[in-house]
């Protein structure tokens, strides 16, 4: 649904500015592709493994930590660097947390031998 | 260092990251799998930082070591029980973190490029990466207040509640669009939108039942790596958007595979209308009429003749600690030469492979765990099942009533067993809230306990006796 | 083999420009992803089908054409339309040619009834 | 049409070119995955054609309708047997293309851009196509003239080849190198360049013997992905780099799983000294000491008391366009309620599935066709084995005699069964030019004859007695 919405309105974009510019194109290449290879990569997996895999991916879904610490940079204003600083703390907490409670998850799994 | 070095070094955290993701997939290398995304996630701050024009570094060393207290300390102190809900929470934290990037970055450049220059790309961008965000928050907390059982979250669920979130979407597609269209008063309609998808996350999510968390979280951790991704375009970061869309790509297929697990459709997990639990077949009274209770020391004796036990393992098992409980019973009927196994379902406790967890942190031997197909057909054969705080996931009401709430859902066939034992503190019911007709079953017995002190006692008799 | 030297070739080259263009980065990006889903498509493949996949996908590898028409414009130096219109015509003929073949072979394979 | 539509246009081409690829990896899906593909190929010409400034639509159309022209007669009237050298030659132009557009591109730019503005990233990029492409199209014409089994080409091996090859490399890598520092003589290395890989792709494939030329064309074809690849970085056009990637990377693992069903690895493959022929294991004449050669009647007096009985096609088959003889037989047997089956070896013939493809030609039930692994234990219980044009794939050198050329390659075990009958016109050797010990083995009959004809005859016989 998401996923359409975001298409929808790319396009929707393109007619307002009149065409993206080239490194848009660029973009949303790489964003076809990954998404393919994220579908690609994901194959039959033990319900075991649902919830660390899960909660593994989540916290890859903490990479936003990249984006916070780009946005409040020196001289933004206030406003921007409350929001910059909250959004690291937000997404910090989602990186070091998800990746740690993955791991404490998986510890408690054995291997057959 | 140059931007453009730090856009090469990129390409290094993109295939670590991928790496990753793969490991996750196969029980051998999910270990190594998630260690190599956290170094992924590493390389990528450092590279990061080490690329850009000056920090206002104090905010980072703030923001970063706060968050990485609090969460490092969340993740270590919290139960086994828990992790479900906590993977919430951070999903959740995720997506607001995606919101707030956008809108720092959205004001940033509204106060210093000007409205007019904003392309309309990136508003859209900015639009989505908000709209996603906030429905992922709040969706995601309330996921996690269902997880734990708070008890103000209810299942809310009324007519054209599908038209009033149709209608929440459409308002937040209408803001985006006049943030593209008057990029003058971008701010206001962001933040207006944002508002907007944080009750449009409460109210998807709010409808669908419990036992379904898991699944809606999977979907929801797919909609903030979308989130990511989106900032990605606003940042026309390639990182963020492949990173993102990783998650979001792969998010979704593991929904659809623990769908599949709970065989559910997931149009039918977020949309299903269920009536409401109560309503639903006959009520508690009626099923269990004449129900029949039972000892530690009865349970002790029908041990004693038994050749093949199957312990079935549920929720309660989580909430009493009973897994050490129930090794020690184990390791006594084996030393007797009793044969005996565990009957785990994919979806018994909170979170799948929840029981494993349990089992294998009292160091019960893998391959006693026999997984729902390979054990389902062996209780013919077995004299006694004893059900350690399991419910749902023994309940023939899944098989036989069509409009239950759990209707389809495949179950643990103990009811085929000689004689069933289910521990646990009541009648009350299991997740789902409906009455389990297994217990008023004639081979079927009640011990009303605490399923540790159950197991310790019964083990007791058998020593004794 | 050939991959490590590209890619050696490719760092190569960032020495000698003092580090390549912001596009030539994505570009990248977009190859590395296109080789992922690349490794991950393919599965198990019945011998039956190796043929079949090995000539359809040499088809589509004549995707080259596009390159071969973007080559000789009006206008170039004649030398530059000879090898422009030579690359037209191979490419073409691995196209066409490759994937009528394919579609010839896989004529022959019957589904199991 | 503005190129940045062409740009997002091209999105769609992408997303079809994955999806045919994945078509073409299953059975069912296949015929679909390859039109797709097709299409996708259209639409990126058309695309392509709509998006850009003048043509020279003389020079186009000419050159798209020789190619289509040539391209479809040769695809058309092929022989099936003479695909898998097809594909190979196809496989060469695309790496020959590649070589010219970059070839003509540096040439453009060095006239109108001049050398000075040329970034290195573009030099490297056309060196890289130049050198891919260029052993690309060599490797593929000597892959081509080995299948085709062209008299002049040998199976060359010298001391000291591998070094050859390595120098070879390097020097074209020097090349490259000199193409990037000194962008004026850009034109003239290039070429040089290119000479020197057409002479690499030569000695590179010379000396891998015929039986590995369809895993050769595998790596190939990944090769001329790569070209294609290098080509999209030379235009900075995303199309040509995802589709020349997909291609490289797909056509590796392909490689490799062809490999796998060879059981050979792939450096065993490329370059693996096998000492000729004529000089392992013992010579024809010791091992045909006494062969017991046989006569359609005498075959048709042991179908007829046979109960079980397996026919072993091989490259005979093909040669003697034998499948509907074949067919007739197996009907007759078939209607007398003798069990016929076909035995399937992966690389019988000179293509995978080769023999599937000529069987199913002739109308032969899909399912009479058995692959290795499930008959070879039959073979005991079978009576009567009838090899047709077969030899390497029923050769017992292959397990016994670890320095054979063939050694490890997986057989069809024929010479379990009680009676073997080999249908071929001499004792002259198979593809890898070894003798084979089944022919005379005491359970083995020889029936020296042109395949087809042999069968009509152990028909006929059938028939009258
Ligand atoms: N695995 C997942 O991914 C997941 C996630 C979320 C939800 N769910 C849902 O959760 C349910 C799991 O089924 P289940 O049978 O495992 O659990 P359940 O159906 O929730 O039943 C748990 C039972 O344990 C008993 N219990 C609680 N505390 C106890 C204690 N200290 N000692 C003894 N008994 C105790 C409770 O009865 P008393 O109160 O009478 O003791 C309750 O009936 C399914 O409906 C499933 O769909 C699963
Ligand atoms: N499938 C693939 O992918 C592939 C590709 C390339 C190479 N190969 C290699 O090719 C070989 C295939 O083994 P194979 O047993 O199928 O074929 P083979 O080993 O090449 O033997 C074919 C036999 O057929 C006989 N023959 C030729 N024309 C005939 C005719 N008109 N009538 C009757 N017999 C005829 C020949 O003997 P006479 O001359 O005495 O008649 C020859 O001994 C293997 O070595 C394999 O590795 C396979």
């Amino acid at each position: 649904m998401t996923l359409t919405a975001l298409c929808l309105l790319a396009t929707e974009t393109a007619e307002a500015t009149g065409g993206p510019s080239m490194q848009l194109a660029l973009l949303l290449t790489v964003f076809v592709l990954a998404v393919f290879v994220g579908f690609e990569v994901i194959t039959k997996i033990p319900p075991t493994l649902h919830t660390p895999l899960m909660s593994g991916s989540n916290a890859i879904s903490g990479i936003t930590l990249v984006g916070a610490l780009l946005s409040a940079l020196a001289g933004d204003p206030t406003m921007v660097k409350i929001l910059g600083t909250l959004a690291v703390i937000l997404a910090t907490m989602n990186v070091v947390g998800g990746f740690l409670v993955t791991h404490r998850m998986l510890g408690m799994f054995r291997k057959k031998d | 260092m140059s931007p453009v070095w730090v856009e090469l070094s990129y390409l290094i955290v993109i295939v670590l990251f991928i790496m990753g993701l793969k490991g996750l997939t196969h029980p051998r290398t999910a270990v190594r799998g998630n260690l190599t995304g956290a170094l992924a996630m590493l390389l990528a701050c450092v590279f990061t930082l080490l690329g850009t024009e000056l920090f206002d570094w104090t905010l980072i060393a703030v923001g970063v070591g706060v968050g990485a207290l609090a969460g490092g300390i969340l993740a270590v102190t919290i139960q086994m029980t828990a992790m479900p809900q906590l993977v919430a929470l951070f999903n959740g934290f995720g997506g607001l973190a995606s919101v707030f990037v956008a809108g720092a970055y959205l004001a940033k450049l509204l106060s210093s490029a000007g409205a007019s220059n904003l392309g309309a790309d990136l508003l859209v961008a900015t639009a989505a990466s908000g709209l996603i965000g906030g429905v992922t928050f709040t969706g995601s907390l309330v996921a996690f207040a269902k997880l734990q059982e708070l008890k103000f979250i209810k299942d809310v669920r009324f007519p054209g509640q599908q038209a009033l979130n149709a209608g929440l979407f459409l308002a937040c597609v209408v803001l985006a669009l006049l943030i593209v269209r008057q990029p003058g008063h971008a701010n206001l309609y962001y933040w207006l939108m944002v508002m907007v998808s944080l009750v449009l996350g409460v109210f998807l999510v709010i409808s669908i039942g419990g036992a379904d968390m898991p699944v809606v979280i999977a979907l929801l951790n797919s909609y903030s790596g979308l989130a990511a991704a989106a900032t990605g375009f606003v940042l026309s970061n390639v990182l963020l958007i492949v990173a993102g869309s990783l998650v979001g790509a792969s998010g979704l297929i593991l929904t659809k595979i623990m769908c599949v697990a709970m065989n559910r459709s997931l149009t039918n997990v977020l949309f299903a209308k269920l009536q409401p639990a109560k309503g639903s077949g006959p009520s508690a009274d009626e099923v269990y009429a004449n129900v029949k209770a039972t000892s530690p020391e009865e349970v002790a004796m029908l041990l004693d003749v038994a050749g093949r036990v199957v312990i079935v393992p549920g929720y309660g098992m989580a909430v009493a600690q009973a897994q050490h409980a129930v090794k020690d019973l184990t390791n006594y009927l084996r030393e007797k030469g009793v044969t005996v196994e565990f009957g785990i379902h994919p979806v018994a406790g909170r979170m799948p492979g929840h029981m494993n967890v349990l089992l294998a942190e009292a160091d019960i031997p893998y391959d006693l765990l026999i997984e729902m197909d390979q054990i389902n057909p062996t209780f013919e054969q077995t004299d006694v099942v004893i059900v350690v705080g399991a419910n749902d996931v023994v309940n023939p009401v899944a098989q036989t009533d069509p409009n239950s709430p759990i209707a389809g859902m495949p179950i643990l066939e103990v009811h085929k067993a000689r004689t069933v034992v289910n521990i646990k503190r009541s009648l009350s019911p299991g997740f789902a809230g409906i009455p389990n007709p297994l217990f008023a079953a004639d081979n079927s017995l009640m011990l009303y306990a605490d399923a540790r002190q159950a197991l310790i006692d019964i083990l007791k008799a058998l020593r004794e006796g």
